[in-house]
């Protein structure tokens, strides 16, 4: 199993967050290398979504979203009735794990990279896909028979909200430019691409090595959800993509999606849209053991089982 | 140059919250508002303000002491329960 | 330890301003001052600190009555009108 | 008439800021993309300025300065007669369109690269010359007559203030490094330049959208203003390129400069030399409206002018 | 909704003692605080907030007199000397 | 003597600084470009350990950071006695010569890449080894008889403290992913990096100039030791690259490491180890004067000297 060297920038950051360096990252420059980050992956996808016809993506995606779908409502009773936590706990940390992180499917990408693996490019469009469906049903579960669900709000944040803006922001203006339109862009967008990459995990193992804390708190049972929940997304996702007919590396990123919780625009919109739910038990699981979980073992694992399932598949 | 005592109420709430808290304060009558980031640590635990989001907000308000009741109930039944938030006023001289 | 009864005067004002009003501060004899950024709405409309000149400054100085009042007297005449300005004064115990 | 693919990032952030979507670009980093093309665009010029003999430029300057003080003697009277507006304001607004747009200037450069026209590369040195004289105009404009002008403090904001000290001094070091002692630095700043320019717009679309609803309360006057007044500017700047000799590429840079209205620089100077003016109203107009129609419809227009004007002119 | 009289300590002092002060606060029963970036001047010169651990922080901690004191006395003996550092308290209303 | 373009920018910052620009560099931008030359230093250094043997350096290790001890040694009793400085204030400065400054030091590789001159890539290792004992000699000074040293804080402050940990940790990272491995982080760490050191340069210059006035407050004395201890450390540095058999390149920077005076880390060290030591004094000579004095006399001059010493050496 060979390393990537720019997951060692979250061991790096985890390391200064749990010997109380004083390093920090300020959290303009977070917002900045977050809006770096999807804007680049967005024109990434836009760029490979003009080059390829759309038919046949759509072809898939209904699949891919559907099956999506399932997470979450595997997630919630195992939470709610395992797990013993509250509704809104259990529906809002089904709906992180059902959601996707950019940030680990950039990972993904990077490790593709180094395998010089190729991938169906209008995979990055799923970032954008499998997002909503989710959170709809992260709260549809919160607020099962109780009281109104301000839908409004919800869509609106899903929707218009940082990440998902710019992801779909960018995806349009690279499908519009085109590779050709895009050039001028690749030596801020596509080369710096893996060294920022680079410096948000630095900064994620700042933030995970605060949340251990906090999760500590909760018990062996998140953990142990944080680790076998993205698995069993794993194999879904490498299952599904064998069946899809998808590339080794394009079964890697659904794999990788399924398995990824969200950290970013998750908590925004559930803590508007269930703030009953504690925000410390989902991104501490999603950020704190998801996180790395996927980055050193997962991606690694789904890589493995979508080359086995592709070779030996029956 | 004249002093008139006011109120003035000092919120101290999530980040994610600015917008939505804005309005509120705007709709129940407030002529201004002023606003700095912060971080702290209370009963919701420690808010860091590693990113914007998930930091605090300070909110100021000068007002009459009827507005400053209006916005604090409000606030506190709609927002209490579920999110960081701590209120308080204290009497100043507006000097204008 | 004893604590000393003082005033303290809070300015919100325009983040241009600073020096400005750093430099009338300082000479009309403030031992020392305190400023953090900030935004906000008024009669001047909203200032939402989207860059740093756009945005508002929070200063405060903690002083005798008379310092506060001599720096009420000079911003109010030559700043009031054309600028966002809003001054509040109130009574704290500097503890040293 | 083709698109550059950088100005759909305006777009972008116009539609993030009209729908109210919660993307914001901290003001920290606002102001270090602003350092950044200051400083490149300086560079740029300054790098170009030592490779060409310095009286070709001498020559020209004087005849552009002095008809570019045309444009807020212009302005003045249509704004105070027709719109009615106070005399403060229309100094203020007045100077604002005396003097340029960086911003706007970079779009118009990069327009310039897509077509692979040349353009003469002194024109960057009329960013900064173009300021000052607008400037003390609108000044003058604003007091005539009424009590004292505080130069001291007007001339030091607009020689000392940020966008021409970064603009004079990165001219000055491009010109004493030439093009090999600046080659270290290209990767930085000329490689980047059009991806920062890109994240720049992004962040100038929420600006504007949010001063669109400024501008609503001040009725048609203005609006139709903003967009004429570029107009009559853009057509001075391509008559005079013309006349003296410029290239096409020149000529459209020239319009550009004359069309495009500060929305950076002359505020933070208005504001301090003449506070009774109402900075949203010269904002308003100048960034939510004469910006973007100067980026997607002035800046072509000008080129189709200057392109006729050289091939079928006298 | 009930308030209740309490009191509002304000610390101004130097970034670089952050955690440190934060510790100390904590240790001595603060239910909570709140931090904000700020620059300024005093007795020990100006503070121009340059860069992270150049500049100042405002605390703030609402708590009962008797931890205000506390707190007062220990940063007192502790800090007073060789660091920059200004507290004032005031009594505040919280509104809960 | 050729000058590095580099350096100007310092020039044009102390200018805005001096002239009282309203040019200002956010405090989080300044944080996010020491963050990314630490890590872009220390990866340089891992990777060029990496490629050569360990035991070349232990040789001269032991020696380089032996002698550097000397600095603050000889620094403490000339600005005690001679300067007539307190206690503490002398054994801090003694603290921030004996420490190096990243910065000087990067102008320093800078400056060679221009000559064509290459180095032991371990160099930068003592970026990391001269740090500690000169701080623990500052306390040491700073205590000497007068009550318990709060080792802990110190260490503490010391291995975990922005500066160190991120050099320790980018040579780690540079160290296990090898010139290979870490090659898709080049176009951020590598292509940028004299780029980014001219912001910086820039940014320092305006700091600089802000703490003249400090200065002036403390007479001839500081600066005058702020210009002799350079020079004097400096040719330390040279001889004993000399005697290690280092190429010229190499003894060129560890003339530079030892001629330099820190005003990052020391700063933050010394504020918590020895808080009452005046930090204006520190910082005001190490940067206001020293560092300036480094970049555009000094390197040039132990250029020349470590030149004039390998060819004419006995
Ligand atoms: N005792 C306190 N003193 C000062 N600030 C407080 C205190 N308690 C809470 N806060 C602030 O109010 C925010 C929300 O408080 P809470 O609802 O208690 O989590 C905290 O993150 C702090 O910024
Ligand atoms: N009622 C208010 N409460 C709190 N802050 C205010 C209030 N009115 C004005 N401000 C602040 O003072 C600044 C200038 O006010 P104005 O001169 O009214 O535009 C505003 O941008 C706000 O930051
Ligand atoms: N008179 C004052 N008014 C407001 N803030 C002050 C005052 N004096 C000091 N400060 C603040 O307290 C910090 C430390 O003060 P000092 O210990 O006097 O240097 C300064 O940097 C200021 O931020
Ligand atoms: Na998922
Ligand atoms: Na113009
Ligand atoms: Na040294």
């Amino acid at each position: 199993m060979t390393f990537e060297p720019v997951v060692l920038f979250f061991l790096l950051g985890a390391a200064a967050g749990l010997l109380r360096s004083d390093l920090k990252i300020p959290g303009s420059i977070y917002d900045a290398l977050s809006i770096f980050l999807l804007l680049a992956i967005g024109l990434k996808g836009g760029v490979k979504l003009a080059e390829h016809p759309l038919n046949e993506m759509l072809a898939s995606g209904a699949a891919i979203v559907f099956a999506g779908a399932l997470i979450p409502l595997l997630a919630f009773p195992a939470l709610r009735y395992l797990g013993r936590l509250s509704r809104p706990d259990s529906a809002s940390i089904a709906a992180h794990y059902g959601s996707v992180s950019v940030v680990t499917f950039s990972v993904g990408v990077t490790f593709l990279g180094q395998k010089l693996e190729t991938f169906e490019g209008y995979m990055i469009v799923f970032l954008v896909l499998l997002e909503m469906p989710a959170l709809m049903l992260g709260v549809l579960l919160a607020r099962h028979g109780q009281g109104e669900v301000r839908w409004g709000k919800l869509l609106h944040e899903v929707f218009f909200g940082k990440s998902i803006f710019l992801l779909a922001g960018g995806l349009l203006i690279g499908y519009i430019a085109g590779s050709e339109g895009i050039k001028p862009l690749d030596k801020l967008f596509f080369d710096l691409f893996k060294g920022v990459l680079a410096l948000f995990l630095l900064e994620m193992g700042l933030v995970a090595a605060s949340r251990i804390a906090d999760l500590r708190a909760y018990g062996a049972f998140l953990v142990g959800f944080a680790i076998i929940m993205p698995l069993i997304s794993g194999v879904l996702g490498v299952v599904l993509g064998w069946l899809l007919g998808l590339s080794v590396g394009g079964t890697l990123l659904l794999a990788t999606l399924y398995a990824s919780a969200s950290y970013i625009a998750a908590p925004a919109a559930m803590r508007i849209a269930v703030p009953e739910a504690n925000p410390a038990l989902s991104i501490g699981s999603a950020l704190g053991i998801t996180f790395p979980f996927n980055i050193f073992i997962g991606i690694p694992v789904y890589y493995w089982m979508a080359r086995f399932i592709h070779t030996s598949g029956v | 140059m004249s002093a008139q005592t006011m109120t003035l109420l000092t919120i101290l709430s999530e980040a994610v919250l600015e917008d939505t808290l804005v309005g509120e304060i705007m709709r129940l009558g407030a002529k201004g508002y002023t606003i700095t980031d912060a971080r702290g640590r209370g009963t919701h635990g420690l808010r860091s303000g590693n990113w914007r989001k998930e930091g605090n907000i300070r909110i100021e308000i000068v007002g009459d002491a009827d507005l400053c009741a209006r916005i604090v109930a409000r606030l506190h039944t709609t927002y209490e329960r579920d999110y960081g938030l701590l209120m308080f006023t204290s009497q100043v001289e507006v000097q204008n």
